[in-house]
């Protein structure tokens, strides 16, 4: 056993890391809550016939006048608000991982052909990197946003709603990836490995992605949980400012959005539930990501 | 004055407390330069850095006593502990580079140990370092003094870190590699420094090394460590030259001498480094030897200039180029071994990079039998230099992909360059390569890191030979190992190079290791060759002056300690 | 006394001329005055026109205007800025010139007397010009006024010259703007305000925090929700009244095929009177009501609510929530499994709007009506109605003019570029008795006979489901107990019928 | 040092014309102005007009064309909204949104070094633990529920600070500044408060992580064994090789500042440039949009100039001009 765990450090290191195994926990259960959503959510919020607004505004079961149907409440249309959460879930996740796949790729590609080709090429995408950053999310989203309206027929833009918002974080989070795969790839193309694998005469595609690309997984890995959390954040604040999804497709973010109105009035579980949950997600994935830093940290091995 | 009675360090550790060293005894007389050596992971360091207290996180003391004069080093607080650093014990690290804050210049860091340790004004404290960088050799130091470390070179750096060091008059300085990473000209005059502020200012040395040669010229006492546990101690040249311990005496047998030339290395017979060829009937040794299409095949190298451009600073001015290599023209026989020597920066490196196509020379052609090579972006990826040429890097830890398995390193030739087109053949194939070249064939499905050092060395020449070469550049190939593997790893070269009579361009900076490997040597320096001819003649006769003055720096055992 | 109140939106401009807009006119009401003003009660009484009557001989109307007001500038105020004013106004770089579509020429009789002559008889005009608001001519011309500011800003952006009990102190275009009273002013003061400070204040909670947190004296609106909060505080009070706001949705009456459906591609069902019925008997009024506006709506019935002039009182009837005779009319037509379509709304424009619509959405489901919702901001909700792009849209309605007659001409009336009417019938409901009637009501002027032609209308609309009025929007102020002010239906806060003690 | 600072602004041109012919294109697509403009009654014969006086009919690179030569030549047009000159509007937001970044930024400074030095250097203890995990918790909250959380908090129930706007400003040469008065300080605290939070967070791990790396340096080791006293040792020798790295990463994160600045500003009605940009949006305010666009790229321009040369200030070894 202990031979087995040495051969996996990670491993062993969680083990040992209550933290992390908390963490670990927390996010697997919100993971699989969101994804079987669909079979153990009470009512489907994009089914408008599995609710009533009859329903509306019941509070907690610990509360007078729940219904204990509704463990915790309902919102303001009658919707279960465990099921919006596990659906709110299920959508901030899908939005964060595929904004996160997007951005990787697109970050990862760029920065790893900067640092290999260096030069000229290098210094575009870095100006375009800087443009990049010098258009701040909210922006880059509202500009997408406009845009997939503006070229999109109208019968399918609210279809693509999700994937706009998608895009859109994808976009402000791509130079994170690209500027450090790039600094990784300098470091890189230093290191003797790679200069055996060029000098034999190797395809430039299979030096940055057999050769450098696994060595500089490690802190792209550590970004990657970082940055979930923050797209699945900045999906919640694009949807405050009214860029983000339509009230109807639940995210964790909209539904946030919905209990501000409830700040004040008394129905504090509107608010307050999908706010902790969001919370807690977040924060889970943020002490995974501290965590894979410290695997992957070779001075702390 | 120093005295070290059954120290144990230990490092706790993910599975479990590891000991460092364990029972380790020795004691330090003022004025004395006591030589500590031992293989890398010995535990050199980390008797250094406990005598000061410094272990790094989490190590810590695990039994033993530790006494400087009579203070109980042990028995100290942390405040107290830390007053003693620099007052009564200060440390040099190896590398003069890395030993300075680079955002401070040299009179603030001198200043501020001066008066951390000492109640005296800012004008008092100037003076003292101004007077005490005169001491250690730099000249003009009133001016001097206000730079910052970057524009320093390697030496004064160190120098100056001697002079931070012996600041605050401590009793005993551990030095770990002071002169690791300096040429041999600087080191000489570190070592110099050393043995005067010895004997005039009667401090104590402990004086940590792998270099056997710097310990016979300075060291008045040298004790000999292995796996965290003394080996032997006492005299130097008792040490030395009368070893009595079977690993001391090995030790000693790996050292590469300077002034003779020994066929091969003495080295413990060890099972898992059974020497090439006389493995029976390995498959890898015959498919190198019937694939090989090419006789043997020389190398020239025909005016070769070489410069990289300046960094530019001004809107006006076209930057200075920076010329790496100047009108080098080389001839390496055909099945020879060229050695190429000069101190760091000379561009050993740069030379190597434009044989293998890395990078394009400004100027000059290069033959390779007698076609020409193409250089820089000309070199086709299907150019077949591109297999007949290979390389073995200087870091071992650096040289293989860490993400990639030994079996998938060693395959990736055969692949490349269509040799072997089945994968089970090709595995077989690579597992039998790993047996020439003395490894255990079950190292196919391991990982770089969880080798050594050393055998990742031989793994890089195993992918080097994989893709049939006829030219290998080996660029420092042991300067990052220890004694007893470099001898290893320079049998095994050696060898192969009997077997399959490549022709080899040998780079190092060690005098000693070339004088070995090489039939011709090349001396360089600034870019320019120096001096080139047979090793013999030049090891016997050099002419240039160069030459003579790097001869005469390399420290070495006497000859009559040598056994 | 001091007073500091708080809105959502902050005046875009100080020109009474240059934007149509309810934030600038209800604040420059405060500042400028018209010939005619709106009480209390919404009804029109003399300001500074002292009277006015239909002219004998032609279509229009002649009012005689106040003698001795005075500009706050000092200028006095005659019928030459009457006309300027009217010049101005109906200018192209005007933004309020549709209210003088009927007037065809403005004659100054004498120094305090106008004629506004019109195309055809009107009775309503006077009803109409409420908001038409005075400038001083020399002031505007010598101030290179004479034009409302349309491209660039010019001295009226930010400078006031009015009659009116208040004039402008200081502003800071979307932080603070500052009124003090006119002194000169001809009417009895009935407020004691000796300094009014607006903030705007978009974010709502943070307009409430501002109130309950005494740095505000009052503020509109409130959220609905936050009603019994502000009522559970001591020292706070809420004022619930309602606008005179119908919200309704309307149908692509003459689109030939559903846009947003994924079962009927061919045809357009909302074109059936029985579907746009069972539409309406899907709503739950009574749970909207109870759960998203916490019983502070009235259902409505037509497009104006009760206290509107020309409301049908023979037409109160609404359709009720039944679900059962919802489907029957669905099977009816021809769709017994229900079909889906896309429904649109703002999400920044009425009260509670989305949650309206996912409500709705949701009801409408119960009964097989499977709206596709769609909402966004008002920015580009506005444009889309105009490209017909919808099946089913919510469009809220407050008659300009305080009369039925406004939302006949705007919502009911075919569509008609080359009259401007029916501009807001976005589904171009049309009916060719509806299209005849509304000319006749414009200029009837025997109140009896008009009613029966706006009862007709409403049956009309009512029978064939042109619209599913849903409710009238409530108005919600809030302020803090020591303040006594008037809430009129048009969401006009006037800051002369304010007291604090 | 002039040819490198004259290459950046080079670069800095380029970035800014691409961020704003990326502005300008999305304008088109916000909404449409016009309806925003004009009142309900107004007729369509009459949208067409302004529409097309407006040249908003014009092919779009027409329009972009027309908008930069106008900036080069110092004309940023008029708001559509309020018909006031742009330039006038964005340069009275300004200050407001500066002081707010400013003021957020130092928080983040003054708290999070400190904290980051000293998780650094008790990267063990129960405290280091519970602010990272207090950090953490508090960033993973959206910045408006933080926001309107500390407004009821401090505002509402404790009643100590105000809930919105600027609070006392006094203008300073054309600047209008809550710097000066108790009043400004008091509104400032909060949005600087809420801004702050997430570049506090992030600035205290940068600074820790960094601070852990430089610890294990051999200049730290070697002052260390020297006996440097331990203050100067962490604050005078760790702390300015931290600030190297840091620096570059606070200097980019201004953009995000700036950009978050826009929810702080809208929860707190600060009256900022995000807050105008929040207000042009809704009513398709093209030529504030396009300027205030402009001008945060021209802001992230200088940071990140300014940044290149504090870099050269602290790191004697970027002084090219100096080496012997
Ligand atoms: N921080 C640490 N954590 C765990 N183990 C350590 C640590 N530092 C040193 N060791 C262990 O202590 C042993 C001795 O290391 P040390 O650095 O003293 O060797 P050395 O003789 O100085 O080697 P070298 O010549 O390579 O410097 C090694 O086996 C190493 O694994
Ligand atoms: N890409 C480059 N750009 C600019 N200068 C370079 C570059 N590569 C090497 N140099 C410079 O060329 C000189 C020769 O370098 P090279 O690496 O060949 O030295 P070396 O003899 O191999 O030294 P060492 O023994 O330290 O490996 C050095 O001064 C180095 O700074
Ligand atoms: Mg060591
Ligand atoms: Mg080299």
């Amino acid at each position: 056993m202990i031979a087995f765990l040495k051969r996996y450090e990670g491993l062993w290191l969680f083990v040992h890391s209550p933290a992390a195994i908390m963490a670990a926990v927390v996010a697997v259960v919100i993971l699989v809550g969101a994804v079987l959503a669909p079979w153990i959510a009470l009512v489907n919020p994009y089914d408008l016939s599995s609710f009533s607004l009859f329903d509306g505004l019941l509070p907690p079961v610990w509360e007078d006048g729940s219904n204990p149907k509704f463990l915790l409440g309902t919102d303001d249309q009658g919707r279960d608000m465990i099921s919006s959460i596990l659906y709110g879930a299920r959508l901030s996740l899908v939005i964060g991982i595929a904004a996160l796949t997007i951005a990787a790729v697109l970050g990862v590609g760029l920065g790893l052909a900067a640092g290999y080709y260096g030069g000229r090429f290098d210094a575009i995408v870095m100006r375009i990197a800087d443009v990049q950053l010098a258009l701040p999310a909210i922006l880059t989203a509202l500009l997408i946003d406009g845009i997939a309206r503006g070229i999109l027929p109208a019968a399918i833009q609210q279809d693509l709603r999700v994937a706009v918002l998608t895009l859109a974080i994808a976009l402000s989070l791509w130079v994170n990836f690209a500027r450090t795969a790039r600094a990784s790839t300098f470091v890189q193309m230093n290191k003797e490995y790679v200069q055996a694998a060029i000098m034999m005469g190797q395809r430039p595609s299979r030096v940055m992605f057999v050769h450098i690309l696994p060595n500089i997984l490690g802190p792209l890995l550590v970004i990657m949980t970082v940055d979930l959390a923050s797209a699945i954040l900045l999906e919640a604040t694009l949807s405050f400012l009214g860029i983000g999804l339509p009230a109807d497709s639940p995210s964790l973010g909209t539904l946030i959005r919905i209990g501000m109105q409830f700040l004040l009035s008394g129905e504090w579980w509107i608010l307050w539930i999908p706010t902790l949950f969001l919370v807690a997600l977040v924060v889970s994935i943020n002490i995974l990501g501290d965590f894979l830093r410290d695997v992957f940290n070779p001075r702390l091995r | 004055m120093l005295t070290i009675k059954d120290l144990a360090v230990k490092f706790p550790s993910r599975f479990g407390d590891v000991s460092a060293i364990e029972d380790v005894d020795m004691t330090i007389a003022p004025g004395e330069i006591h030589g500590l050596v031992g293989e890398s992971g010995a535990g050199k360091s980390t008797v250094g850095a406990a005598v000061i207290g410094l272990l790094s996180t989490p190590g810590y003391i695990a039994g033993g006593e530790l006494t400087l004069g009579d203070t109980d080093l042990r028995s100290l607080s942390e405040q107290e502990a830390h007053a003693i650093r620099g007052d009564r014990i200060s440390m040099i690290f190896q590398d003069p580079q890395t030993s300075l804050n680079p955002l401070m210049t040299i009179e603030d860091q001198l200043v501020e140990t001066i008066q951390a340790h000492s109640d005296v004004s800012q004008g008092a404290a100037v003076k003292r370092a101004v007077d005490l960088l005169e001491e250690i050799g730099i000249d003009n130091a009133a001016t001097r003094i206000k730079a910052y470390p970057h524009q320093f070179s390697g030496g004064m750096r160190q120098r100056v870190v001697i002079a931070l060091a012996i600041c605050t008059d401590p009793e005993l300085i551990i030095a770990d590699e002071p002169t690791t990473a300096l040429d041999v000209a600087v080191q000489s005059q570190v070592l110099d420094l050393i043995r005067r502020l010895a004997k005039d200012r009667q401090i104590a040395f402990m004086l940590i090394t792998h270099d056997i040669g710097v310990i016979a010229q300075i060291a008045d006492r040298v004790t000999v460590m292995r796996k965290g546990r003394v080996m032997e101690t006492g005299d130097t040249e008792q040490v030395l030259s009368r070893p009595t311990h079977p690993y001391t005496r090995a030790l000693m047998d790996a050292v590469p001498p300077l002034d003779h030339r020994i066929t091969r290395f003495r080295t413990p017979t060890d099972a898992e480094t059974a020497p090439p060829g006389s493995i029976p009937d390995n498959a890898a040794e015959r498919w190198l030897l019937e694939g090989q299409q090419h006789e043997l095949l020389g190398l020239t190298l025909d005016g070769i200039h070489l410069s990289f451009p300046g960094t530019r600073t001004s809107i006006w001015r076209k930057p200075d180029p920076f010329v790496a290599l100047q009108d080098i023209n080389l001839t390496i026989r055909p099945g020879s071994i060229m050695g190429l020597v000069g101190e760091s920066g000379s561009g050993k490196s740069t030379l190597a990079k434009a044989i293998t196509g890395l990078i394009a020379p400004t100027s000059g052609t290069m033959f390779l039998g007698d076609n020409v090579l193409p250089a820089g972006r000309a070199r086709k990826r299907n150019d077949p230099s591109r297999q007949l040429i290979q390389m073995v890097f200087q870091d071992p830890y650096s040289s293989l992909n860490s993400r990639h398995r030994i079996g998938d390193i060693l395959s990736e030739p055969l692949w490349l360059y269509g040799f072997v087109n089945d994968a089970a053949e090709r595995r077989s194939l690579a597992a039998a390569m790993l047996e020439l070249v003395g490894m255990a064939p079950d190292a196919i499905d391991k990982y770089p890191h969880q080798f050594s050092g050393g055998q990742r060395q031989r793994v890089a020449v195993a992918r080097a030979l994989l893709a049939r070469p006829r030219f290998l550049i080996c660029d420092e190939p042991t300067s990052a190992l220890d004694v007893s593997i470099q001898a290893e790893i320079l049998n095994l070269l050696k060898d192969l190079q009997s077997v399959f009579g490549l022709t080899i361009l040998f780079i190092s900076h060690n005098l000693a290791v070339v004088r070995q490997m090489s039939d011709d040597i090349a001396v360089l320096r600034n870019g320019k060759i120096e001096e080139i001819g047979s090793t013999e003649g030049m090891f016997e006769r050099p002419q240039a002056d160069y030459t003579k003055k790097l001869l005469a720096l390399t420290p070495v055992m006497p000859r009559t300690w040598q056994v | 006394d001091e007073f500091r109140w708080a809105s959502t939106t902050d005046p875009q401009t100080m020109d009474p001329h240059a934007v149509n807009s309810a934030p600038v006119l209800s604040f420059l009401n405060n500042i400028y005055e018209g010939l005619v003003r709106r009480g209390q009660d919404m009804s029109i009484e003399p300001s500074l026109a002292t009277s006015w009557e239909p002219l004998a001989d032609e279509d229009g109307w002649r009012f005689n205007l106040r003698e001795g007001v005075t500009f706050q500038d000092g200028a006095a105020f005659t019928a030459e800025d009457v006309l300027f004013s009217y010049q101005r106004a109906s200018d192209e770089t005007a933004d309020v010139r549709s209210w003088f579509a009927p007037v065809t020429e403005v004659r100054v009789v004498g120094d305090y007397t106008v004629d506004f002559i019109t195309k055809a008889p009107n009775p309503l005009f006077p009803d109409s010009i409420a908001n038409f608001m005075i400038l001083d001519k020399d002031w505007a011309e010598s101030n290179d006024a004479a034009l409302a500011a349309r491209d660039a800003e010019n001295f009226a952006t930010m400078n006031v010259n009015g009659t009116g009990p208040f004039t402008l102190a200081s502003r800071d275009p979307g932080v603070r703007t500052t009124l003090v009273p006119n002194t000169a002013w001809w009417d009895d003061v009935q407020h004691n305000v000796t300094e009014a400070v607006f903030t705007p204040i978009g974010n709502s909670a943070t307009g409430l925090a501002a109130l309950l947190s005494g740095e505000i004296d009052f503020i509109q609106p409130i959220p609905l929700q936050d009603v019994a909060q502000v009522e559970g505080r001591d020292g706070f009070k809420v004022l619930e009244g309602e606008e005179t706001r119908v919200i309704m949705f309307g149908f692509g009456h003459e689109h030939d095929t559903l846009l947003y459906s994924s079962d009927v591609t061919d045809a357009n069902p909302f074109t059936d009177p029985r579907v746009r019925l069972a539409a309406a008997h899907a709503i739950d009024i009574a749970s909207i009501d109870r759960v998203l506006f916490r019983g502070k709506i009235e259902a409505a019935s037509q497009l104006v609510p009760a206290d509107i002039s020309g409301f049908s009182e023979a037409n109160q009837g609404r359709a009720d929530f039944n679900q059962e005779r919802a489907r029957e009319l669905l099977a009816e037509a021809g769709y017994p499994d229900g079909f889906s379509f896309g429904l649109k709304c703002p999400n920044d424009r009425y009260i509670n709007d989305e949650a309206l619509c996912r409500a709705a959405a949701s009801m409408f489901a119960a009964v097989g009506l499977n709206a596709e919702l769609s909402t966004g901001p008002v920015r580009d909700y506005w444009p889309q109605l105009r490209e017909d792009d919808f099946d089913m849209y919510l469009l809220g309605w407050s008659p300009g003019t305080f009369d039925m007659e406004h939302p006949v001409r705007f919502l009911l009336h075919s569509q008609d570029n080359e009259k401007k009417l029916g501009s807001w019938n976005f589904g171009n409901y049309s009916n060719a008795r509806v299209d005849e009637l509304l000319p006749q009501i414009q200029q009837e002027i025997d109140p009896a006979a008009r009613q029966a032609m706006l009862d007709e209308v409403v049956a009309i609309t009512q029978e064939e489901v042109a619209y599913i009025p849903l409710y009238t929007q409530p108005l919600i102020w809030a302020a803090k107990d020591n303040v006594d002010l008037t809430q009129r239906a048009d969401n006009f806060f006037m800051l002369r019928w304010v007291t604090v003690n | 040092m002039v040819y490198f600072i004259l290459k950046r602004l080079v670069q800095s041109v380029f970035v800014m014309l691409a961020v704003a012919f990326l502005a300008f294109s999305l304008f088109r697509f916000v909404g449409d102005p016009i309806t925003q403009m004009t009142g309900v009654e107004t007729s369509v014969a009459d949208q067409e007009r302004l529409r097309e006086e407006l040249g908003l009919n014009d092919a779009f690179l027409l329009q972009f064309g027309r908008f930069t030569a106008d900036i080069l030549q110092g004309d940023f047009g008029y708001s559509y909204r309020t018909r006031q000159p742009v330039a006038q509007m964005i340069a009275d937001r300004i200050p407001a949104t500066l002081e707010l970044g400013l003021v957020a930024l130092l928080i983040s400074l003054i708290v999070g070094i400190p904290a980051g030095v000293y998780t650094a250097l008790k990267p063990r203890g129960f405290a280091t633990q519970a602010i990272l995990m207090t950090t953490l918790v508090g960033v993973s909250i959206p910045t408006f529920v933080i926001g309107i959380m500390l407004i009821f908090i401090f505002g509402v129930q404790l009643g100590w600070l105000p809930t919105f706007g600027r609070g006392g400003t006094v203008q300073i040469g054309g600047w209008e500044s809550s710097l000066f008065t108790i009043e400004g300080w008091r509104a400032l605290l909060l949005p600087a408060l809420t801004l702050g939070v997430y570049q506090l967070t992030l600035t205290m791990r940068l600074v820790r992580a960094e601070m852990m790396e430089v610890m294990r340096t051999d200049y730290i080791r070697f002052a260390m064994a020297r006996g440097v006293p331990m203050k100067k040792l962490h604050y005078k020798h760790a702390l300015a090789n931290t600030m190297v790295p840091v620096i570059t990463i606070i200097g980019l994160q201004f953009g995000g500042v700036i950009a978050f600045s826009i929810v702080t500003e809208s929860v707190f009605q600060w009256p900022g440039m995000g807050l105008l940009f929040l207000e042009s949006i809704r009513f398709v305010d093209i030529p504030v949009m396009g300027v205030y666009l402009v001008v945060i790229a021209f802001f992230f321009v200088l940071v990140n100039l300014l940044v290149d040369l504090l870099y050269v200030a602290i790191d004697p070894r970027l002084r090219v001009r100096d080496v012997q």
